[in-house]
């Protein structure tokens, strides 16, 4: 009793698994074969493989290069996320709350670091600090001091909150257009003034959102090249950058058991952010 | 558990008026309804007594006390949401032991606050659960069961049944009143559904537009109602417009001529209530009868509407008691529609008004 | 008659209207001065400038690398959102429609290509290429007609639709799960069959999401630097390869004006798509 | 205008039953009410007569032709959707048009018909607006209209009222039937709301957890109940929960002894309608007289309910029709209730069963 409804749908079905499927190994493939060839014994990728072995992963821990750039670019990370949420948070509530004059401006600038290409956003931001130092320079303080803008980690953090705002943003305002807000009231009929309703209700309900926010803010932040190119102080650099330089010198497997590392870090924050919040809800 | 007084309330948004000059004395103990259409200010009303919204004129108190300014931790009004807006984060216990924290009780005494609450909900075995955990009523008793348990001085209902199933309303609607008799505290509520509002109400408060059309109880909003609104509003009214040719005597746009209270002449509108009129043989000796035509007919259980054309301009609903020997009449016969003179009430005013 | 509650009200107000004002002035910043910049007469930045010119916007017309770049930008940036949008669409639909077994993982792995450093999705793909390259090599048809993948056109749009597919994805979910699927029911009981009802009903319905899709793959290819870097064959250049280019030889307003012109194109085609999609309410 | 068969048409989910074995013949001409609470399966069957679910097993037979394995567009059924459904981009004319685009029918021949298909719906100057420009009732006649223009063989109506507001749909819902009736086309409507079902149907089909409980008009439902659900959900019963001693004797469990229709000894459930009771002296002369307390009075107008308690377990509710010389028992009252034995519908299969 097959109607042929249901052939018809169930082909459709078929269809679009299929479509969904080429969709999955087509992202999927790249980061497969890199796996696959960090594996590898010989040091010029050629198939078949002479053998396999772990030697590239320990290559990593000996190149200061790496390990430099590891550091910094967690530290960077880090800071920027930190910041990125304290001003991102408040912003997310004052878009998702007032209907003030600025609001459709403000949501549509949130946009730009999203959109305005990486290149020209790192040209830029690097312009200003040139233009800040000079004018910074005419203050006493700066010069007695001897204090840098250009290249300095203050800076570079500076720049990467720019990175981290918007992600922040747009994943705390997402979660509190879910927020019934009457939740708040009821905690203020119940005798809680605004400041503990915020911090007895309104944070816990939010806080998959705040989470999901501090994850991606941290992952763009630590990718980032782009922009990091610029801003970065001589001497230093940031995993991506170390990668970069490396491939310029040689190819050899080193740089793809470098991106599984990479890659496994960003699953493992992955995941253990989707036991709080399903990512693909809130994303 | 205090008197509650609203003064010439009112809320106006730049040019738009929310609520127009409210004045009302609650008694200590008493449940008063907001009855009306959504966008009539009732919402907006309760609002401003919980203290969410900031009047644009007027004073509000409570237990004589002028609240008017006080922001809304500060006014002891236990309130119950719509959404019921429980904190999801919290179990059950913890939402009813919220507003007693606030309120610095120790930690010795907030428990047996918490189990009397829940006791008095009918929700003992449920306080370590989880909001989303709890059917739909079970997390509308958990809501008033939070607003309860700090004692406040009133209670405040807005749309509490709104979001629980027809069947189960019958008979919270019951439950709430009983409870609410029995804590003698003093309750307004806001809904938009009449028969909830009759059933929960000491007295009601009809409003439109913004402004309180009429405040009664039950048998004087019915049998006496200010307006052609509430005619239309509480209860069902069949409203023929026309005009008044002389006292007593009424002329409908349909050309009939019936006989109605004294009232000037001039355009009017005569409200009928359904259940007033009757059909048939008994219809001989009213001081209105009229033939007529059925047009619809509806089998309802308890009542029996008869929809009857009685002019080509108007149509009655005829509402009858259903007796076990009450004979339907078929769609198409011819009919006789009957009514006491005193049956029908006349609004002058709003004439035109829908 | 001003009551206490609305003094802190107003207070709170201003507190948050001044933090989004802040986050305001902080995106916006860096882009006002390269600006200003790209107008200054004098090569070498400084305060205050010596006078104003459009010099530097001619400049670029003059220069093969930035032309050429933008060229083969629009050529990659165009292709990937087309290829993109086809894959995409119907993985949306996929997504948006089934409970299919796949689902949950395919969405998650969504993610990826936004959350997957770019330097690492960049050397996964070239490293891909490069093994593809190998293995095609042993077939004939391959070897006869000297058929290249690194490097190749082909090659570099395939990468960036990697790019393009979340956003499309994303965004046409979302406009899909805004749809009530009611309104395709009601097609199919008024004769439309399921493909009349798909052209005559739904895709105007989710047009927008579509053409939001499609702004944001084009925007977010045509910037990209990160993944083009490995993947661009000899002698070509996209317009954020020659901008790193040239400011690795010399630093001047040059590449202040092409970042504006760059911004003012971005810029154009959001208020573009503006008029047909809130874009704040989409993305 | 067809007649519309179901035979044992069924659905599962896996091992959920959505739907079993439902068998329904539906006349030339006939308003067929589906009638039960949410997730009883009427919405299922609707969707499998549209095509849009496929039966699990069964048939679906229209104007004599099988059609169950027919796609929808194919079936010649028009819907109305609960949400309307109608398709934003296209104005109010072009939604009407759409279906008679799908059918091919000449370009000349649409404008007149899509003007007839409005005018029937009284839409006729809305023809150029887009649906978000029209109010809710607008957009609901627009939906009835755009399924009436393919001049289907049958007419699906899904929850159609639920999105208006509680007057509109006083009025819509007799306008809806007699334009029904006027075309003759046979209608299938799904509802959770029994007076909308009681209104409207020719005959009601009373369903639960995917099963049809019983089939019939508004009087054979009301006055003689299949089970006690049907008792429950369509209007309103008194529940006694009890026994029956001998053929004629119930005992409630709150020991109440009570005069009842015949039946065979054991557990049962008496149901009794609140308007067949009677309050005070008229309560003389029933077979069955308890003295009780009144605990609740609602005042609604066209009826009184008044709740009386007559044993510790046992609490009635009893409907007297509203008369101007009606006094209003106040709580606490002591009063006697009575009823005829006839009165009382007893279930004894069930007898366990909400």
């Amino acid at each position: 009793m097959t109607a042929p409804t249901l052939d018809s749908r169930t082909l459709g079905r078929w269809a679009f698994n299929g479509v969904a499927g080429g969709v999955m190994v087509f992202i999927l493939l790249p980061l497969i074969f890199v796996i696959w060839l960090s594996f590898f014994r010989q040091e010029i990728p050629s198939f078949p493989p002479d053998g396999y072995s772990l030697k590239w992963y320990s290559v990593i821990w000996s190149n200061p290069k790496f390990t430099d750039g590891f550091i910094l670019s967690m530290q960077v990370a880090v800071g920027a996320t930190i910041v990125g949420l304290l001003l991102g948070v408040p912003a997310a509530l004052c878009i998702a709350r007032f209907r003030f004059l600025g609001r459709e401006p403000l949501n549509n600038l949130l946009l730009l670091p999203l959109v305005v290409p990486g290149i020209v956003l790192g040209t830029a931001i690097y312009v200003f600090h040139v233009e800040l130092q000079i004018l910074a320079g005419t203050l006493p303080i700066v010069r007695d001091y001897d204090i840098t803008i250009i290249g300095s980690l203050g800076a570079l953090v500076a720049a990467h909150v720019l990175l981290v705002i918007p992600w922040s943003v747009r994943l705390v305002t997402a979660s509190l257009a879910g927020l019934d807000r009457s939740i708040e009231e009821a905690a203020l009929s119940l005798g809680a003034t605004p400041i503990q309703a915020f911090f007895r209700v309104t944070l816990p309900v939010i806080r998959p959102g705040i989470v999901a926010a501090a994850l991606f803010g941290f992952v763009v932040s630590f990718g980032n090249l782009e922009m990091t190119l610029f801003l970065v102080g001589a001497g230093r650099t940031t995993l991506p950058i170390a990668i970069l330089q490396y491939l310029e010198w040689k190819i050899d497997p080193t740089i793809a058991a470098v991106s599984v590392l990479q890659i496994l870090l960003i699953g493992t924050a992955m995941v253990i952010t989707d036991r709080f919040v399903k990512l693909s809800r809130v994303v | 558990m205090a008197r509650l007084e609203l003064q010439n309330l009112s809320k106006h948004y730049g040019p738009t008026v929310a609520v127009r000059e409210v004045t009302l004395d609650v008694g200590d103990g008493e449940f008063i309804v907001l009855l009306g259409p959504s966008g009539c200010g009732k919402t907006t009303t309760l609002r401003m007594v919980a203290g969410f919204v900031a009047p644009t004129g007027g004073r509000v108190r409570l237990g004589g006390q002028d609240i008017t300014a006080a922001p809304p931790w500060k006014r002891n009004a236990g309130m119950v949401f719509q959404s019921y807006a429980l904190f999801p984060h919290l179990t059950v216990a913890e939402n009813v032991a919220f507003g007693l924290e606030m309120r610095k009780m120790s930690k010795a005494e907030i428990p047996t606050r918490v189990a009397e609450a829940l006791r008095m909900v009918r929700l003992d075995g449920y306080a370590e659960r989880l909001p989303r955990q709890l059917s739909g009523g079970q997390q509308q008793r958990v809501a008033l069961a939070r607003a309860l348990a700090i004692r406040p001085d009133v209670l405040l209902l807005d749309e509490p049944l709104s979001n629980l199933d027809a069947k189960l309303r019958e008979t919270v609607r019951v439950e709430i009143r009983e409870l609410q008799r029995e804590l003698g505290i003093t309750t307004v509520m806001v809904t938009h559904d009449q028969e909830e509002a009759l059933i929960m109400a000491d007295r009601l408060v009809v409003m439109s537009e913004g402004e309180v059309r009429q405040v009664g109880t039950q048998r004087e909003l019915y049998e006496r109602p200010a307006d052609r609104f509430v005619a239309g509003f509480v209860g069902r009214s069949n409203l023929l417009n026309g005009k008044v040719l002389q006292p007593g005597r009424f002329q409908t746009d349909g050309g009939l001529t019936l006989a109605c209270p004294d009232a000037a002449p001039g355009p009017a509108v005569i409200a009928l209530r359904p259940e007033r009129l009757v059909l048939g043989a008994p219809a001989q000796g009213q001081a209105n009868r009229l033939p007529g035509t059925v047009e619809f007919v509806s089998y309802l259980g308890a009542n029996i509407d008869v929809h009857v054309r009685v002019s080509p301009a108007d149509r009655v609903v005829v509402s009858q008691p259903n007796r076990p020997d009450t004979r339907l009449p078929a769609v198409g016969d011819g009919i006789d529609v009957g009514w006491p003179a005193e049956a029908g009430v006349l609004f002058t005013e709003g004439a035109a008004r829908t």
